[in-house]
């Protein structure tokens, strides 16, 4: 294992202290339980939008804390779920009056934790809802799974949510809003190489030399199958068939679309595979209004990407064009 | 072997020693069929809770059941942090302020853990999780009691009971938590939690049995 | 190799017909010659700032055109400098009457076509200037070298010098304010890990399990030695010395602290990198007023990253936080 | 063998064949002490003159050398594509409009190429570059010309020297071009320029010979 790091039970909190040093004016990063809450916590009359989970999928959650979105990211250690003493910190520093939102993503250990994180908070008088997103087609809901995974849909909702906040909008609102975004928004990935978590010190998977992992989890757990390597116009097609058909989206329908790396594939070729779902999209009559390309919601250094499919109608655009000042997202300040 | 306040704090510190010499076999059954920090997780939790023992060692045996699971609760994380924090906090509640336990509250404290995975967790046996190791534990632990068995007895057929059942894990496939994912592929593979339910009450009966 | 590619002969072309289609307001993409041009392009009386290199360096320099930065830049192939003709065709779409300022990365190739495109500007009666950057402390300057080369600093020169044109520097301005930075701005990278040029097809080099390249340049050529990878503490000094000891810098100096990822090396890590430089930083005296991180001068997917360093005054803080918007960077707009 | 514009433009075809051939040995040559894009440059290059040259085949020999020129300056980018280029424009320029090319002024072309590529890329003979194989080409060219030898001949004794001079890369330091990055790791391998010099000049005596 080739990282830059010093021990690998350190790397969560040393790289929160860098992420503190980077940004002074928009964070502040706690390290004991872990939570990093947006500068000027808590808004007063605000809904508390908070979200977390495991790292290694940086710039989620952290990135995203600031001014018209997260209000604070709660990082478990690399790939675990955080604990319900950080969720319950989070909500603390962050309670503006006007209760809290907990955003989840669908894994057993996040939603379990931040249920006793719900209820420590509602103890704590706080009012709290919970929303549990599950955008991942890759892995169908069935008697036999603990349900579908939340990806790369959690920074859409995150965004949108926390602009509606931003502006006022009460609990129930932002309940609503993220119900919503949740019901209209799919994804899948693909990796072509694993990342490796640092206290594992190897690869989580194995690949052959021409082999790709079809619905690859953000965590490095597979998906649909394994199937042989194809061409970037192959490999976004199975990408996004599977997300349209799922929703279904339909020609005439509005959407963002979202090209996600993974963290080890570059940015020339997210845009290539991002000019071919366009043209594909384009092709089915689906009106592309936003986009968004990058690394954003990673599985560390995992070489592949995933597309992410937000359909949109006005409410939405205006929220997602919203300013937003974070780490990772910014825009309109 | 009593099973006082500070038996149950000498088992738990064992076990923090057992669960780091196996830190990287569970951590491997985890990245065959999850996301393998299963054993990073739980050397994290019962690594904390030495610390904690040291600081503040309770009196009674809930009193550091209650412990463990507050530790685990805020230190471990993942599917195993609130699943064990909860098995250890119902198993405190059970046991309430007894001073030493005798087999039968073991046997109660054992069914509450169990009771308290299952409402979190909504396993059922077959799904390749803990719950495979835990219940047909409990089984055991509850006709050894009915049989008259002392503690170590009971916690020697709930640990033999505990290794079979992890094993059992290896043929099925999965049906919740990451491994779930994986559908036919996890078939083959032992499920991390499984095992260390396991090594927890084979620790706590070698104990019980002064092995240890 | 695997790569989400078609065809290695056509990953920069479809490259940016993506990025084309990803930021329609923003950019426009010109493929033969290849030039992406901001969507505003001329802006009259604006001294055009123009760019351009090789591929495989993204979002360097296509992701950084747009208003307050570059009118233009021009991609060469993977790792290849671009054509003269590609230069003149940006100088011709972005000429707004004030003259061009081109910045050149210091590379034989690169400095030769601009050369050309230079005095083919000229002909075509545009008032043409250049700049070439050398900020890469790694290879030293002598008499057996083709000199430094251009690298991380390339992003701060852009930043700067465009935001001076966009506030209406004329072409003296802008060349001496250029000539400034490059005279304050330093530079070193190393890398764990090489990226694989597409039509190459292999590993630009490769490394022991326990080695690291230490001064690595963006096109995996190779530094001042290999060494032995040693922690994240050790990798961040073993940049930072080198670079502290060129200028010099010393106490009480002023600075921008820019922690750039080759492509490779995930954000949980630059963070944590970040982190070690502030930290050295401070313990020299050394004050950090303005920092980036993340991938912003790549290497394909090399695993590695660089620290770059520029010494700012009251015009360059000014300068570096005015308005920008471009796909890579932007702020106050 | 004519050196006409029509010879000249069938060594042109030609070297575009040969440089295909050799695309991926001069791309590893250049992957060993550059970054590994000389061979892809160079067939970008020829590739685009062969489509340019169905386009439009000037008569003249300097007609096709300048349309070289101008193609490669388009079309290769990184060092040898201004290098070759400028090389091309001047031996155009040499030529003037003479009909049929004979060897005193094939002498006097290489040495323009020469003094071309010299004047661009600063660089000495030994520094590890293109010029260690121009530059005794050219030499042997010229005492060829004074000993009164034909284009095929002269243009024989041009590669042989050129082939030696790319040889004799392998152990020197690189000291211009991307190569001199790598100092004493440069040591050892064949400079790609050098070899595609050689290349080049190896495929127009042939061609001029009647060989291909
Ligand atoms: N719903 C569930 N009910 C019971 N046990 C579960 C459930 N989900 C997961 N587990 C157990 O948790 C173990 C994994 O724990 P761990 O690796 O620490 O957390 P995570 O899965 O979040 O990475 C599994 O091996 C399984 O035994
Ligand atoms: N200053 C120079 N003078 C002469 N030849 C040079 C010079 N710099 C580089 N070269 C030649 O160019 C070759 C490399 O060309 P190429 O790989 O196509 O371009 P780049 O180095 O930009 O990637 C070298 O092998 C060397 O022969
Ligand atoms: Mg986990
Ligand atoms: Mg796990
Ligand atoms: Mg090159
Ligand atoms: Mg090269």
């Amino acid at each position: 294992m080739k990282k830059i790091i010093n021990d690998p039970s350190t790397v969560v909190e040393e790289s929160l202290k860098g992420m503190a040093s980077a940004h002074p004016d928009l964070i502040e990063v706690q390290l004991d339980p872990a939570v990093v809450v947006r500068a000027d916590a808590p808004v007063p009359g605000k809904v508390a939008i908070i979200s977390g989970g495991g790292a290694g999928h940086e710039p989620l959650h952290g990135g995203f804390v600031g001014r018209g979105m997260l209000d604070a990211a709660c990082p478990g250690h690399v790939f675990t779920s955080p604990t319900p003493d950080q969720v319950q910190a989070a909500v603390q520093k962050t309670d503006g009056g006007a209760g809290a939102l907990l955003i989840v993503k669908n894994y057993t250990g996040d939603v379990l934790n931040f249920e006793t994180a719900a209820e420590l908070a509602e103890a704590d008088g706080v009012a709290v809802r919970s929303v549990v997103i599950d955008d991942d087609v890759a892995v169908t809901d069935s008697l036999y799974t603990a349900g579908r995974r939340g990806v790369g849909g959690t920074l859409l909702l995150e965004k949108v949510v926390g602009a509606a906040a931003e502006r006022g909008a009460d609990l129930d609102g932002c309940e609503a809003l993220a119900r919503k975004v949740i019901g209209q928004v799919r994804s899948m990935g693909l990796a072509l190489a694993a990342g490796t978590v640092p206290h594992a010190g190897e690869p989580g998977f194995t690949l052959a030399d021409d082999e790709i992992e079809l619905g690859i989890g953000i965590h490095g757990e597979p998906g649909r199958r394994r199937v042989k390597i194809g061409t970037a116009d192959e490999m976004v097609k199975s990408l996004l068939d599977p997300i349209l058909d799922d929703l279904p989206f339909a020609a005439g329908d509005r959407v963002l679309l979202f090209t996600n790396g993974m963290g080890g594939t570059p940015l020339i070729e997210l845009y290539l595979a991002h000019g071919i779902a366009e043209r594909l999209l384009a092709e089915r009559g689906i009106v592309v209004e936003r986009r968004l390309v990058g690394p954003f919601v990673t599985s560390l250094e995992m070489q592949g990407m995933s597309l992410t499919l937000l359909k949109l109608d006005d409410e939405l655009v205006e929220l997602w064009d919203a300013p937003v000042h974070t780490a990772a997202l910014r825009w309109g300040v | 072997m009593a099973c006082s306040g500070h038996g149950v704090a000498v088992a738990m510190r064992t076990a923090a020693k057992v669960l780091e010499e196996h830190r990287d076999e569970l951590s491997r059954l985890d990245r065959e069929i999850g996301d393998g920090d299963h054993g990073e997780n739980m050397h994290r939790g019962f690594a904390a809770l030495v610390t904690a023992m040291e600081r503040d060692a309770p009196d009674s045996p809930g009193g550091v059941l209650k412990l463990v699971a507050m530790t685990l609760i805020s230190k471990v994380g993942g599917a195993a942090g609130p699943l064990y924090g909860t098995a250890f906090l119902r198993a405190a509640t059970a046991v309430k302020d007894t001073g030493e336990l005798d087999a039968p509250t073991v046997a109660v404290a054992l069914r509450a853990a169990l009771d308290g995975v299952v409402a979190r967790g909504k396993a059922e046996r077959g799904d390749k999780t803990m719950v495979d190791a835990l219940l047909p534990a409990v089984l055991a632990a509850e006709s050894a009691a009915e049989r008259g068995e002392d503690v170590p007895a009971l916690l020697r057929a709930a640990a033999d009971a505990a290794a079979e059942g992890a094993d059992s894990t290896v043929l099925v496939l999965a049906r919740k938590g990451r491994a779930s994912y994986l559908g036919e592929r996890s078939v083959g593979h032992m499920d991390p939690g499984a095992r260390s339910t396991a090594l927890l009450l084979r620790t706590f009966a070698d104990v019980a049995s002064g092995h240890r």
